[in-house]
């Protein structure tokens, strides 16, 4: 039978201390400007209220990324690829992020060819889960089915004095055996978190329904608000979407290739030579971004983008929310 | 050696490069390590990522005969920063590249069938691998037709190739321009109205279109009007690519990425994608 | 290699921030000198007039026919020009003049040395400009860039994207519901969202994107209870006004 | 040069802006002298009409690029001196250290970029050969301990984006209060030798000419928050006075309008700074100035890049010591209530006396506004030097004597950009 385990809540920093002399520790907290996302360990406060409001996506995919180097050797060129394989711990991690970070991991690691850039930071990424314990602004992880965590390495579950520890994998198990004086041995069994997210988004048909609806007047509403801003993208856990280019190292003929972050807001996104866009209006990006959470990736992978965070929601200066335009869409086509 | 990942780019040195037209050239290529060269192979219709070093990436579609594995070719037309550096770029110079990528033509299924080819300027690159192909054995297929249009006579690609098509046993060879010059004695206007220079009969038939955007559109409404159903009809998409496989999603169509699901499509996929998409 | 590019710096109507934003370039500005000769700028006392340039960098804008003058005569020398600051690639501050009543434009123009229609204009009013630097200053590491682009024969360009983007990247929280007017969802990005990260708005110095949704912004502005003037006052900080339109030109 | 000759000199390099002069020698006397400015208007004072306050600091730091902080300062002044607010002493501070740092910026610029070559009889910094090449290096690292002051605490090297009218939206973390210590700790000896350097090239300059000074007083060595203004003839005037003491006069042989206090010629700058206020100097400073072979104040306009110098060392010594007592928080924005007022900002640019006041309308919009910019008000001074300086070197040859009133001009540092647009000009 499986251990579990409780880590009382003062030995926390002292935990978090250790493993950051093994590992960079990422950790929730607040920044500079007083937003919450995930820091590097460094004895700050943790904010453990409810989900952050950027995701750990930055870490596994960040923003710029320097991908190779290419020098110059007389006539030809040296490929130097640039991994990254520090240690890294995420800890704090809510479901609806773990959630995110198996869908990067479907994409990245099995489908068609595997990412050498993520396998890299991916193999020493150690996940220590946070269960929630009650709903977060704007969250339906309930409705997407991803209020349970995956692929996560321990489970924490806050109590009043202490967290529960659930062991998740072989890798957690390691972590617990080696902080073994940390951690007490416990009989409980895991507390249930028993609450209702504050929003919701009926997803059966849900697919077949926004596919139907291609055209629906709805999208065009929502464009008009619509300030193509990309905040909305850039803070889901589970956008992936990038683009690369290269630069040159001053006056050598070195050159360096980046990956970025781009975004289906942004007009140039499908932007093909003699500036023709496929997607010129802002209906139709609008609609990309939803479809592609609730219809076109189910469509590959069996399963939505969209992992019920709430985000994009949450930074729409001008309000649209996605599982409003569906609960419309739905209404309409009933 | 290893075989490299398919992120990472091989190293190819270009062998020899020829001018096509003022703004296109062709580019003979052979990877450095010579094994992979002997490995490559190829189905028309597909294409590679080829990187500039220091200028970026894009996807090129191979040009040359998928029966020649010692070199292979693309044709590159100048219209931004990559293509610019690249037509800049002389014999001995190396670049990289991975692939091929994607889904070419499905040549065997158009066995026993006559083709229709239609191109659009710089889409003769991706349909010449198909032709040769097919010519090479001319007699397990039907009738060929090849519609080709472009700006003016100087934006021809390939006229060796053409010639030597147009002499070939049943393989008929149309070609229009957009704007008459007086040396031009051939037909004037966009490839739609080559459709009235010849005759077009959907029995048995498949039609395979490269060529801009706009092209595709009207080409796809006026096979419509002569009978081809879409099952019929296989196109070759542009987008813009990152990737080539998939993951970044810049080329993402409904559920479709134009990377590995196509370019080449059949009108069946095509006719599910949204219109403003294609 | 190439050669080294042979480069002048000129200044029309400005602040000359721009000009002083070389020196930040610091280490780098001395690296720069590697590909990059300066051959006439009057901060350094170049005085090569009629030579052939490869780079010419103006900036300021033009508010008079001397400087329209100098500027077609900077365009006949240079092989590429660069648009140095926001003053000269969107007209800037200088631009405010444009905006003001009738009659004090007309008590302006008796006092301007000859003004050119009495108004300011970004220099792409009257020549062609290869290659903009924006913001107010414009930014070191842009600068740096652009000499390397153009280098290596790469003439850069624009990429369209918003301030917000980059706020993200820097994980701000977003003005906007704080009741500050931001101008970042409509204004160009590559200043790393400089101004939110300091917690003050976005005033558009990159200059308007050409994809902005400006209708939904003002009516966001006038949803957190902005006044119409003030709302008019900051859609025109640097830019001329969205909704009229671009001013006249050439 | 001849005893009569018709000179000019077309857009005289390595200041900022665009000027020229244009001279008349008749038997070995100057007849005319002017130094006539040919930069664009941009009408700034017309452009803050009909702006609200709280965009102000914001439109008029784009007068300068060189001392965008300073104006910046001024107007806050003058508007929280209008409405009435104070802010409190973090801002305060932060405001102090941003002027030390543009200080710093500013002079270390003019003094190693634009003035040195000139004593090393280089065309350039660019023609700098090795043996000068680190004049460079020591300049840029000057510079970078300002710019990175100002990047620290405002966003950027220049046009701060967060200071705002009675509060900075966000101060400086920490960490970055630290980088700040640093960069200034490790340019102390670089400015002490800056002392030297200048000091050495001082003495090389007799030329003089008597003339008034005119500076701000206050408490700390003046740069802002001064209350009055003080005249090396032992007058003072209250800021708000300070228009009425301020005069324009019409010069025949000039185009341009110049100003005068108490109706004498007067000049500003670090050279009037030093001489009024002199105590107040850091004693850093103070002993630096002590141990100078040229004794300041004197009357000859060469030694301001010797008082500039004396300054930067008095900056890195404050900002230090400010910077250590720092520990910003986050401060609310304090809530101001528009009302009809006007009011009056004056502090120390590094260019010397700075003034700007507004009027405001009922609901927080400017109904009127003026500035008075350093460079105007020297510009009569370097024209009345010129007088007297050309006869003394009319024996040597034209290029040489064109490049010693170039010298002479650049001495003062003089900054066309912002003072073109005040001066009521009427080139018709
Ligand atoms: C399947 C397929 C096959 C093709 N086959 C051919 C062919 O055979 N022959 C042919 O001539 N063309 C072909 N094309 C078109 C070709 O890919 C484009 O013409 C080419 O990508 C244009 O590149 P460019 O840099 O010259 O153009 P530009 O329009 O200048 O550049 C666009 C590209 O620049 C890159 N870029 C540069 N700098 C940046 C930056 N700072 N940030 C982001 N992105 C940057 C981007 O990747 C962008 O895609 C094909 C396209 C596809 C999709
Ligand atoms: S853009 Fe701004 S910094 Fe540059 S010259 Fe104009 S006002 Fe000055
Ligand atoms: S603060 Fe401004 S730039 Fe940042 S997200 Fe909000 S609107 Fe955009
Ligand atoms: S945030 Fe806006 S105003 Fe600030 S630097 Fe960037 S573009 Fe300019």
């Amino acid at each position: 039978m499986q251990q579990n385990f409780l880590l009382k809540k003062e030995k926390l920093g002292e935990f978090l201390t250790a493993l950051s002399k093994e590992a960079e520790v990422f950790v929730p907290s607040l920044n500079e400007n007083n937003a919450t996302c995930f820091l590097p360990y460094n004895s700050q406060e943790l904010y453990l209220a409810e989900r952050t409001q950027y995701s750990p996506k930055k870490i596994l995919s960040p923003p710029l990324e320097k991908e190779f180097i290419f020098r110059k050797k007389s006539s030809s060129f040296e490929i130097e690829h640039l991994l990254d394989n520090k240690k890294r711990v995420f800890f704090g991690v809510r479901s609806c992020d773990t959630h995110a970070i198996k869908v990067l991991d479907k994409l990245y690691l099995e489908y068609f060819t595997e990412d050498k850039w993520y396998k890299a930071i991916r193999e020493d990424l150690t996940i220590i889960a946070l269960q929630c314990s009650k709903p977060c602004e704007n969250g339906f992880c309930q409705s997407m089915g991803t209020d349970k965590p995956v692929g996560h390495d321990l489970l924490l579950v806050e109590k009043e004095k202490s967290f529960f520890v659930e062991i998740a994998s072989e890798r957690g198990e390691q972590l617990v055996k080696k902080y073994r004086d940390l951690f007490n041995q416990t009989n409980f069994t895991k507390p249930e978190s028993k609450f209702k997210c504050s929003k919701e988004l009926e997803t059966t048909n849900l697919k077949e329904i926004l596919d139907k609806n291609f055209f629906h007047k709805k999208w065009k509403q929502e464009a008009k608000k619509c300030l193509s801003c990309s905040s909305c993208t850039q803070v889901c856990p589970s956008c992936y979407c990038f683009l690369s280019f290269d630069k040159f190292i001053l006056n050598t003929g070195d050159s360096e290739r980046f990956r970025a972050w781009d975004s289906c807001q942004l007009k140039r996104f499908t932007r093909v030579s003699h500036d023709f866009f496929f997607r010129e209006s802002r209906e139709s990006r609008l609609r990309q971004f939803v479809m592609h959470k609730l219809s076109y990736f189910q469509e590959n992978f069996g399963f939505p983008l969209c992992v019920g965070c709430g985000r994009c929601i949450m930074v729409c200066p001008v309000g649209i929310d996605l599982t409003e335009i569906a609960s419309t869409i739905r209404g309409d086509s009933k | 050696m290893k075989e490299l990942s398919l992120t990472t780019p091989a190293l190819a040195e270009i062998v020899e490069v020829r001018e096509d037209t003022k703004k296109i050239k062709t580019f003979t290529i052979k990877y450095v390590d010579r094994q992979k060269q002997k490995r490559f192979h190829f189905v028309p219709g597909k294409f590679l990522m080829v990187s500039v070093f220091g200028f970026g990436e894009m996807p090129i579609s191979l040009s040359s005969s998928p029966l020649k594995t010692d070199s292979l070719q693309l044709t590159i037309k100048e219209v931004g920063v990559i293509t610019h550096a690249m037509l800049q770029l002389k014999k001995g110079d190396k670049i990289g590249l991975r692939g091929p990528f994607g889904r070419g033509f499905p040549v065997a299924r158009f066995r026993k069938k006559n083709v229709l080819f239609i191109s659009g300027g710089c889409g003769m690159a991706p349909l010449r691998p198909v032709i040769y192909a097919i010519a090479d054995r001319r007699e397990e297929f039907g009738k060929l037709k090849l519609l080709y249009g472009c700006q003016n006579s100087d934006h021809l690609l390939f006229k060796e190739d053409l010639k030597k098509w147009g002499q070939t046993e049943n393989l008929e060879v149309l070609l229009t321009v957009d704007k008459c010059t007086p040396d031009w004695k051939g037909n004037c206007g966009p490839v739609t109205t080559l459709f009235n220079k010849t005759e077009i009969n959907p029995d048995n038939s498949i039609a395979c279109i490269v060529g801009p955007p706009v092209m595709l559109h009207f080409v796809l409404k006026e096979l419509k009007k002569h009978g081809f159903r879409d099952e019929q009809i296989y196109a070759s998409l542009e987008r813009l690519m990152h990737c080539g496989m998939g993951k970044c999603a810049h080329c993402n169509i409904a559920g479709k990425y134009a990377c590995i699901d196509g370019p080449v499509f059949n009108g069946v996929d095509l006719a599910k994608m949204p219109l403003e998409e294609k | 290699m190439p050669k080294k590019l042979k480069a002048g710096f000129y200044s029309l109507a400005c602040c000359e921030g721009c000009e002083i934003v070389m020196f930040d370039l610091e280490e780098n500005f001395l690296k720069a000198l590697d590909f990059v000769e300066i051959v006439d700028a009057r901060l350094f006392n170049g005085k090569h007039p009629g030579e052939k340039l490869d780079i010419a960098i103006v900036e300021g804008c033009v508010e008079s026919e001397v400087d329209k003058k100098h500027l077609l005569e900077i365009r006949e020398r240079c092989k590429y020009l660069v648009a140095f600051g926001a003053c000269a690639t969107i007209i800037g501050i200088p631009g405010i003049r444009n905006a003001l009543p009738k009659e004090i434009q007309k008590k302006l123009k008796r006092k301007a040395i000859i003004p050119v229609k009495d108004k300011a204009f970004p220099i792409s009013a009257f020549v062609k400009v290869d290659a903009l630097l924006q913001g107010c200053p414009a930014f070191t590491h842009e600068i740096l860039d652009v000499f390397v682009k153009l280098y290596h024969g790469i003439v850069p360009k624009l990429e369209e994207v918003p301030v917000c983007s980059e706020c993200r990247e820097r994980e701000n929280p977003c003005l906007l519901f704080e009741g500050i007017p931001c101008l970042g969802p409509v204004t160009y990005a590559g200043c790393k969202a400089l101004c939110p990260s300091e917690r003050a708005q976005c005033i558009g110095c990159r200059g308007f994107t050409e994809d902005g949704n400006f209708e939904a912004l003002r009516k966001k502005f006038q949803e957190m209870g902005i006044p119409k003037k003030e709302i008019y006052n900051l859609f025109t900080y640097f830019n001329p006004d969205p909704f009229t339109k671009k001013m006249e030109e050439k | 040069m001849h005893q009569d000759e018709d000179f000019s000199i077309e857009n005289i390099t390595k200041i900022e802006g665009h000027a020229s002069l244009d001279l008349k020698v008749r038997s070995g006397k100057v007849e005319s002298c002017e130094f006539r400015v040919t930069e664009s208007h941009r009408f700034f004072e017309d452009m803050v009409n009909g702006r609200h306050f709280s965009q102000i600091p914001l439109i008029v730091s784009r007068i300068c690029g060189l001392c965008s902080s300073s104006h910046l300062t001024t107007a806050l002044e003058a508007v929280e001196d209008a409405l009435e607010v104070e802010p409190s002493e973090q801002t305060k501070s932060l405001r102090r250290l941003s002027i030390f740092g543009e200080f710093l910026k500013s002079h270390s610029l003019h003094l190693y970029m634009l003035a040195l070559p000139d004593y090393l009889a280089k065309e350039s910094v660019l023609k700098f050969g090795e043996k000068e090449h680190h004049f460079i290096h020591d300049g840029l690292n000057l510079k970078k301990a300002g710019t990175d002051i100002l990047t620290a605490l405002g966003g950027r090297p220049h046009h701060t984006v967060n200071y705002r009218v009675g509060h900075v939206t966000k101060g400086p973390n920490s960490e970055k209060l630290v980088a700040i210590l640093k960069g200034l700790e490790s340019v102390r000896e670089k400015a002490l030798e800056t002392v030297h350097l200048f000091d050495s090239f001082a003495a090389k300059h007799p030329f003089e000419r008597k003339t008034n000074f005119v500076a701000l007083k206050g408490k700390n060595y003046p740069l802002m928050e001064g209350q009055a203004i003080h005249c090396s003839d032992k007058t003072s005037v209250e800021k708000d006075g300070l228009m009425q003491h301020l005069q324009e006069v019409v010069v025949p042989y000039s185009t341009a309008k110049n100003a005068v206090f108490n109706g004498k010629d007067y000049v500003v700058g670090a050279l009037a700074r030093i001489a009024l206020n002199k105590n107040q100097l850091h004693p850093e400073a103070r002993k630096a100035l002590k141990g100078c072979s040229t004794k300041l104040p004197n009357k000859s306009p060469f030694s301001t890049n010797l008082a500039q110098a004396i300054e930067l060392v008095h900056c890195v010594e404050s900002a230090i010591d400010l910077a250590k007592d720092l520990s910003p928080r986050n401060e609310p924005a304090p809530k101001i209530k528009p009302k009809a007022c006007s009011g009056v900002g004056v502090t120390e640019a590094p260019r010397g006396l700075l003034y700007h006041s507004y009027t405001l309308d009922g609901k927080g919009f400017i109904t009127e506004s003026n500035m008075v910019i350093p460079t105007q008000q020297n510009i009569r001074s370097i024209e009345l030097d010129l007088h007297d300086f050309v006869p003394t070197i009319l024996s040597k040859p034209r290029e040489k004597a064109a490049l010693e009133m170039e010298k002479l001009i650049r001495a003062y540092d003089p900054c066309i950009s912002c003072s073109v647009h005040f001066l009521k000009v009427n080139w018709t």
